[in-house]
């Protein structure tokens, strides 16, 4: 029994642990990067959430935010990257290019929506989605992830 | 009276309190039970130093972070705990974690041997630092001659863990951190040596702790200071901090020799540095500040004031200079440093020759 | 062919033993998704031919599909550090296009805007400049800026950094008397800040020392890869559309052009940040100057601009951040283009790449590279 | 001699980095500008582009949005809405179309809102717009009016 | 003593390893062991000096430049 | 000096400190996810598929680099002696210092002369 | 002397010159000596039953403009011996419209996967039809119409 409460315990743990220190991809695409970047930046201060340390090396990482359009010919890049980045790792879609496809649904090069390529927890619309917009979704992912409703 | 004498004689209490006596533990004439005792005392030592070190190594990056923060007019982790002072705990939560990748083509023995020797050297190198001789229960773990010469040989040992892994990992930016990790290391090794060497010749002994005493007048970061600035610059350089981030640089290759690591492994390294950073400060406030000397408080105090005060110049001067290039670098070391090192060995010499009994 | 010359111009073989490595198209100082693929021999780079199109979003081909104003979010989305500056571009074309009249306030507006994103831009530049070159501050500093001006532009557009502001004939709302209070004390301390800010990079012993001399480009090899912009500028060539071939109203009003003649990174990055000061004595003359009336020509009541036919075919160069912006436009007497063709400074600034890299070393290759401030949503379109 | 023809000696060089280094430090001690989203609510101003919003009542089915999207994302469909019968009067939908949208590919262009003739379309600030699941992303007419945090909750599917 | 053989043996396998693995890297390995070893047994025999000296030259420089020439060998992994 | 206790428990540290980092690592393990993609295990250069040798040739000046290093290192060891006793050396045994030190630096300069410490670049 | 075609005006008063194919090179080796040291860009246009490529050049001494283009049905003569710059352009004119420039050193796709079938900016370009791209274990791109092919 007391086992039992020790396990649950260690397990809720762990998962603080993985939810609370997310620590981003810097991997930017297009547009929406600059406003991740202001999101990083000294005025939205994501590190308040113990985001700060960017990590250029997909081994590192715990977070990939897809933000920007991506292309076909940059999705089998984004597919490999993702595969390269160590569990447990999450992925924000940021913005409507990367959500759907954007304004650029109908074009001839463009992948309509990155969950064809990787599997995405959160999605953020907005073209490109205010800084706040893209903080408050890794408030919200992290808390999801504490509660074990995010798994990976 | 030191940590292991403290240790002792708390085990001793133990098995007094316990009833166990146990010199009478011997086989033909040897104390057997002694040697036990002592093993665990030794055992129980070394973990309570690692402890220290990840103590050491959490607080600095903890301070780090803020203080970057601070510089950069944000707020930093606010989040979990008081001042998000959790937020390491949380990150090494996470790392533990994470999944332990090694890449297929990677030299898999050389791949796991690299860390270990980032970071054992480090904690044998908080087991010599002299953390005082008067107070009641100080920290100065282990005390012999020639003390200074294993300190700075700890310093030193840690490039080859980060080159082993750079050359191991199979990895092309892996393998160009390495070489600048090696370029590094050939540069900044002499002129960082060199200037120890007149930090000896003043001292007149190899002994950390005799070093200590010899500034109990005047700290020797007066008459070497040209030798102080030579061997910050050369920690600053061996220890992968900007200006001379080069092996890791982020902007250059990816991650340099630890690129491929992931998880616990990179913590490690990841850690390592820090810890390194912290023990390097150790050794600069030990050798040219007069260490442990100092009025009214006990001596730990004061040398956790002075290594603190150079941790905060590190961090700041980490946020604050430009990358150099890998030549320009090159030649510092060997245009300006080396000779000038030579220099600082010379006044020293004279010095000691000939300015009496100051020193 | 040309990389072969380049060599052996700067007297380097090509030995049998090379390594091929690619930096991007994720890499932190490629800023986005350029691809270099770099041969090197020890720390020098003896081989680079940057590989684009990872960003190729088809915004030619998607604005020949639909009405003109349509095709406005796909110019937004060129240069998206400078939105403003790419709309400035097309709309200029499209009324050119259509024969449409703008109102003098609408114009002077316009104007202001543009300086004021295009000094947005170059604190992206330099923010990002700074973190290629190992140190992490500027950027803050830097963004922490930014953020003013981005106050200053919501407020008025309504939006952060996609705006979709300039309307064919005129500008979709007017500033405010709030906004126009807000720039006047942005204003006031901006020039303070930002010297602040550059005295980080000029003063820097290390900073100077790497850049200068890196990433040369010469006045002729300039020229003949279609350099615009700042680079132009640098290499020694006064040479500024909003001087030379006056657009909007800027023949009234007082600013120099910043040159330099080395033509490496340092001089990219005085003419640069000389730019940000000129920018905004512009900004403040505009001040002074903006008259009152229509902020849009109500000839044309929204709804018809779906509906407006053209023909022929136009052409007007605007001076954007990264150099001569302009969009090609034909007209078939259909209210859709017919073709749409961008002329992207970042893209002809990029082709010169290898002229500026084979010879340099890796750690050149990083501030060669931020010095040129490619944005790919432009190269790529 | 301009500056760009200068290279500081070695001292003057020590002297920019110890300078540079002391602005920094001298930054530590200024205010932080850090604005703490999401609990603390910005002021977004009056004319800040975000989500649709359409106010039925208002909609007269004319169809110019759905011309002038640029990417498809307002498309009419086929929706019953009694409206008020003054506002019928005055806004007669006679087609019973309106439009619906689809969030997830709107850009917050503002054209739909500046052509449409009795602004029945806004677009207001919604830093809500995240899901955790990617459907239902055409929103009907009747969606389209209510607040994000109101059709979904906390709960974002 | 038998501080003494155990470090003595660790010290003679792994040369003995040193010199006879095919793979340069693990070669190198085993070198650094081994120096670490001897600077170990120096340690036992309290003679900290050579002991600190042996670590500083040997394991600071020689395996530096052992480990850069194994940089310098063109593919030490193929030789299996 | 005899070998005290405290000296073996330095000793021991280093079979120590590597055996808890081993534990460490070990949790670590244990903890880890052990589902892997198709390309987790392939050598990461930037998302892009890793080609060609991975070893990069060295420029020539490492040779010389490597050389001098060591040779400073060795000159350095031979120093301590003599800077452990300065005092009660004396003044005599320094001139001889400076003619050593001499020698090597005169050869580092003659390299720096003929260019071996220069790094090709434009 | 290469004889023109035929002139005219654009709507931003820049002059337009037709100029047979076959002389494009000469045409525009004898502008640039006159003083147009400037290629802007190279683009082309799908007039559906021929294909123009348009020269925009520029002359940095005098600020003039100069619009030249000419009539083909897919092939013409590259200039890169005379501009360095026309070397990418003429490569995404090939990409995206199909025109090809006889004597470039390196006529590739530029910003299309290699192996892209069709040229999208051309007005018959079937939209509908998708590609998609997929890495090889070289590290090149393939391009298939199976969508479990690639993304």
């Amino acid at each position: 029994m007391s086992d039992n409460i020790l396990v649950t315990t260690l397990d809720e743990a762990l998962r603080w642990g993985t939810g609370k220190s997310l620590w981003p991809f810097t991997f930017g695409l297009a547009c929406c990067a600059l406003e991740m970047m202001s999101a990083m930046g000294s005025d939205y201060d994501w590190a308040r959430f113990g985001s700060d340390v960017f990590r250029d090396s997909p081994r590192h990482s715990d977070l990939m935010i897809v933000s920007g359009t991506v292309t076909k010919k940059m999705a089998p890049r984004v597919r490999r990257l993702y595969d390269q980045m160590a569990f447990p790792k999450f992925v924000i879609s940021m913005g409507a290019c990367a959500s759907a496809g954007g304004p650029y649904v109908r074009g001839y090069s463009v992948v309509d929506g990155v969950d064809q390529v990787v599997p995405v927890d959160v999605y953020i619309y907005g073209c490109p989605p205010r800084p706040e917009s893209l903080i408050k979704a890794l408030k919200l992912l992290q808390d999801r992830i504490a509660d074990g409703k995010v798994k990976h | 009276m030191n940590l292991f004498f403290f240790l002792m004689s708390i085990l001793y209490g133990i098995l007094k309190f316990l009833h166990i006596d146990f010199v009478p533990f011997t086989s033909h004439g040897y104390p057997i039970g002694l040697w036990i005792a002592y093993l665990i005392v030794a055992v129980v030592e070394v973990i309570l130093v690692f402890i220290l070190a990840m103590l050491v190594v959490v607080i600095l990056i903890y301070v780090f972070r803020k203080y970057m923060a601070d510089v950069q007019n944000r707020i930093g982790p606010n989040r979990l705990g008081p001042w998000g002072s959790l937020q390491l705990i949380a990150d090494v939560f996470k790392l533990i974690q994470k999944q332990d990748i090694i890449p297929t083509a990677a030299d898999k023995t050389a791949y796991r041997v690299a860390p270990y020797l980032v970071f054992t050297p480090v904690v044998i190198g908080f087991m010599i630092i002299p953390f005082g001789n008067v107070s009641l229960l100080n920290l100065m773990v282990i005390n012999f001659n020639y003390t200074i010469l294993f300190l700075v040989a700890t310093m030193i040992i840690s490039p080859v863990g980060e080159i082993i892994g750079g050359l191991s990992s199979h990895n092309k930016y892996g393998m160009l951190g390495a070489l600048r990790a090696a370029a590094q290391d050939m540069s900044y090794e002499v002129p960082m040596l060199i200037s120890l060497i007149s930090v000896i010749i003043l001292a007149g002994s190899f002994n950390a702790q005799d070093i200590v005493i010899a500034q109990r007048h005047i700290p020797f970061v007066v008459p070497e200071f040209l030798g102080f600035i030579i061997f910050f610059l050369a920690v600053l350089g061996k220890q992968v901090f900007p200006p001379f981030d080069l092996p890791e640089s982020a902007s250059e290759l990816v991650s340099g020799y630890s690129t491929e690591y992931s998880g616990m492994r990179y913590g490690i390294f990841y850690m390592g540095g820090f810890a390194g950073t912290a023990l390097a400060s150790l050794v600069i406030a030990t050798i040219y500040f007069g260490g442990w000397e100092g009025p009214i408080f006990p001596g730990t105090i004061w040398l956790i004031i002075k290594a603190g005060v150079f941790m905060l110049i590190f961090l700041l001067i980490q946020v604050s200079v430009f990358r150099v290039r890998v030549d320009q670098f090159l030649d510092m070391g060997w245009k300006y440093l080396l000779p000038l090192s030579i220099v600082n060995l010379f006044i020293s010499v004279g010095f000691a020759l000939f300015a009496g009994g100051v020193f | 062919m040309i990389r072969s010359h380049l060599r052996k111009r700067r007297g380097i073989e090509m030995q049998d033993k090379i390594v091929e490595v690619n930096f991007g198209p994720q890499h932190p100082s490629t800023h986005g998704v350029l691809r270099v693929k770099v041969k090197l021999d020890g720390e020098v780079i003896v081989d680079a031919q940057p590989v684009i199109g990872y960003l190729h979003r088809n915004a030619e081909k998607l604005s020949e599909m639909g009405y003109y104003p349509k095709a406005q979010i796909y110019v937004d989305r060129l240069d998206y550090a400078a939105a403003l500056n790419m709309e400035l571009g097309f709309v200029l074309s499209a009324e050119k296009l259509m024969d449409i009249q703008v109102p003098d306030r609408a114009l002077w507006i316009r104007m202001m805007m543009v300086e004021l994103n295009r000094i947005a831009s170059h604190f992206i530049w330099l923010g990002t400049h700074g973190l290629d070159m190992g140190m992490l501050s500027p950027f803050f500093y830097c963004f922490r800026e930014r953020e003013k001006i981005f106050r200053i532009l919501d407020e008025i557009t309504g939006s952060r950094l996609l705006y979709n502001y300039f309307a064919i004939g005129g500008v979709y709302s007017d500033v405010t008397p709030k906004s126009l209070e807000m720039i006047k004390t942005w204003l006031s301390d901006f020039d303070k800040n930002l010297t602040e800010i550059e005295n980080i990079f000029k003063k820097s012993y290390i900073y100077v020392a790497r850049t200068k001399g890196t990433g040369k480009l010469s006045l002729d090899d300039t020229i003949s890869y279609g350099v615009t912009g700042p680079m132009l500028r640098a290499a020694g060539k006064k040479w500024d559309l909003r001087k030379n071939k006056p657009y909007l109203h800027y023949d009234q009003i007082n600013f120099d052009v910043p040159s330099q003649q080395a033509g490496d990174v340092y001089a990219r990055m005085l003419v640069r940040i000389e730019e940000m000061h000129q920018s905004a004595r512009i900004v403040a003359q505009v001040l002074d100057k903006l008259p009152a009336g229509d902020f849009y020509n109500k000839k044309y009541s929204k709804p018809m601009l779906v509906r407006i036919k053209a023909t022929g075919e136009s052409y007007i160069p605007t001076e954007s951040p990264k150099g001569e912006f302009g969009i090609y436009l034909v007209g078939d007497g259909s209210a859709i283009p017919y073709r749409f063709r961008i002329r992207s400074p970042s893209f002809a600034n990029l082709s010169a790449a290898p002229a500026m890299l084979i010879g340099y070393k890796i750690a050149d290759m990083t501030a060669t590279l931020s010095s040129m401030d490619p944005v790919f949503g432009e190269v790529d379109r | 001699m301009s500056d760009a023809d200068r290279t500081p000696g070695p001292l003057q060089g020590i002297g920019g980095i110890i300078k540079g280094i002391w602005t920094i430090f001298l930054e530590g001690f200024k205010p932080k500008v850090t604005r703490q989203v999401p609990e603390e609510k910005l002021e977004y101003p009056a004319r800040t582009t975000g989500r649709v919003y359409l106010n039925t009542e208002t909609c007269i089915g004319c169809t110019l949005c759905e011309q002038i999207c640029p990417n498809g994302t307002i498309r009419m469909v086929d929706f019953h809405f009694v409206k008020k019968p003054e506002t019928d009067k005055k806004y007669p939908n006679k087609r019973e179309i309106y439009p619906s949208v689809d969030v997830s590919t709107c850009i917050h262009c503002n054209l739909c809102e500046e052509i449409c003739p009795t602004g029945a379309i806004t677009l207001e600030a919604d830093v809500e717009e995240i899901h955790f699941v990617r459907k239902n992303t055409r929103y009907t007419p009747e969606q389209l009016g209510k607040k994000e945090v109101e059709l979904w909750g906390e709960e974002r599917q | 003593m038998i501080i003494f053989y155990i470090l003595s043996l660790a010290a003679i396998v792994s040369a003995l390893l040193a010199a006879s693995s095919k793979n340069l890297l693990h070669s190198s390995l085993w070198l650094t062991f081994l120096v670490f070893d001897v600077a170990a047994i120096f340690f036992y025999l309290e003679n900290f000096f050579i002991s600190a000296i042996q670590i500083l030259v040997y394991a600071g420089a020689i395996i530096t430049l052992l480990l850069t020439s194994v940089m310098l060998s063109r593919r030490y992994q193929d030789a299996e | 000096m005899s070998m005290t206790p405290e000296l073996a428990a330095l000793a021991l540290a280093v079979i120590i400190v590597p055996i808890i980092l081993a534990i460490l690592l070990g949790t670590a393990r244990h903890f880890s996810p052990k589902s892997y993609g198709r390309y987790t295990h392939d050598s990461y250069e930037c998302g892009e598929v890793s080609v060609g040798d991975f070893q990069s040739p060295l420029p020539i000046q490492y040779y010389f680099f490597i050389m001098a290093f060591v040779v400073f290192d060795v000159d350095f060891v031979l120093l301590l002696p003599w800077a452990g006793s300065v005092r009660a050396l004396g003044a005599g045994i320094f001139l001889d210092v400076v003619l050593f030190i001499a020698v090597l630096l005169g050869g580092l300069f003659y390299a720096s002369k003929k260019g071996y410490m220069r790094w090709s670049s434009v | 002397m290469i004889p023109v075609e035929s002139e005219a005006s654009s709507k931003d008063g820049v002059k337009i010159i037709y100029v047979a194919k076959e002389n494009i090179l000469q045409f525009l080796k004898e502008k640039k000596d006159e003083g147009f040291d400037y290629l802007l860009m190279i683009t082309g246009i799908d007039y559906k039953d021929h294909l123009e490529v348009v020269y925009h050049l520029l002359s940095s001494k005098s600020g003039e403009r100069l619009v030249v283009k000419a009539k083909t049905d897919g092939e013409i003569d590259s200039v890169t011996s005379l501009w360095k710059g026309a070397n990418w352009h003429e490569r995404e004119t090939w990409d995206l419209l199909g025109i090809k420039f006889k004597g470039h050193p390196n006529l590739k796709r530029i910003l299309l996967a290699e192996g892209w079938v069709g040229h999208p900016l051309r007005k018959d370009y079937p939209m509908e039809k998708k590609q998609y791209v997929n890495l090889k274990e070289d590290g090149d791109d393939t391009v298939s119409f199976e969508k479990k092919e690639g993304y």
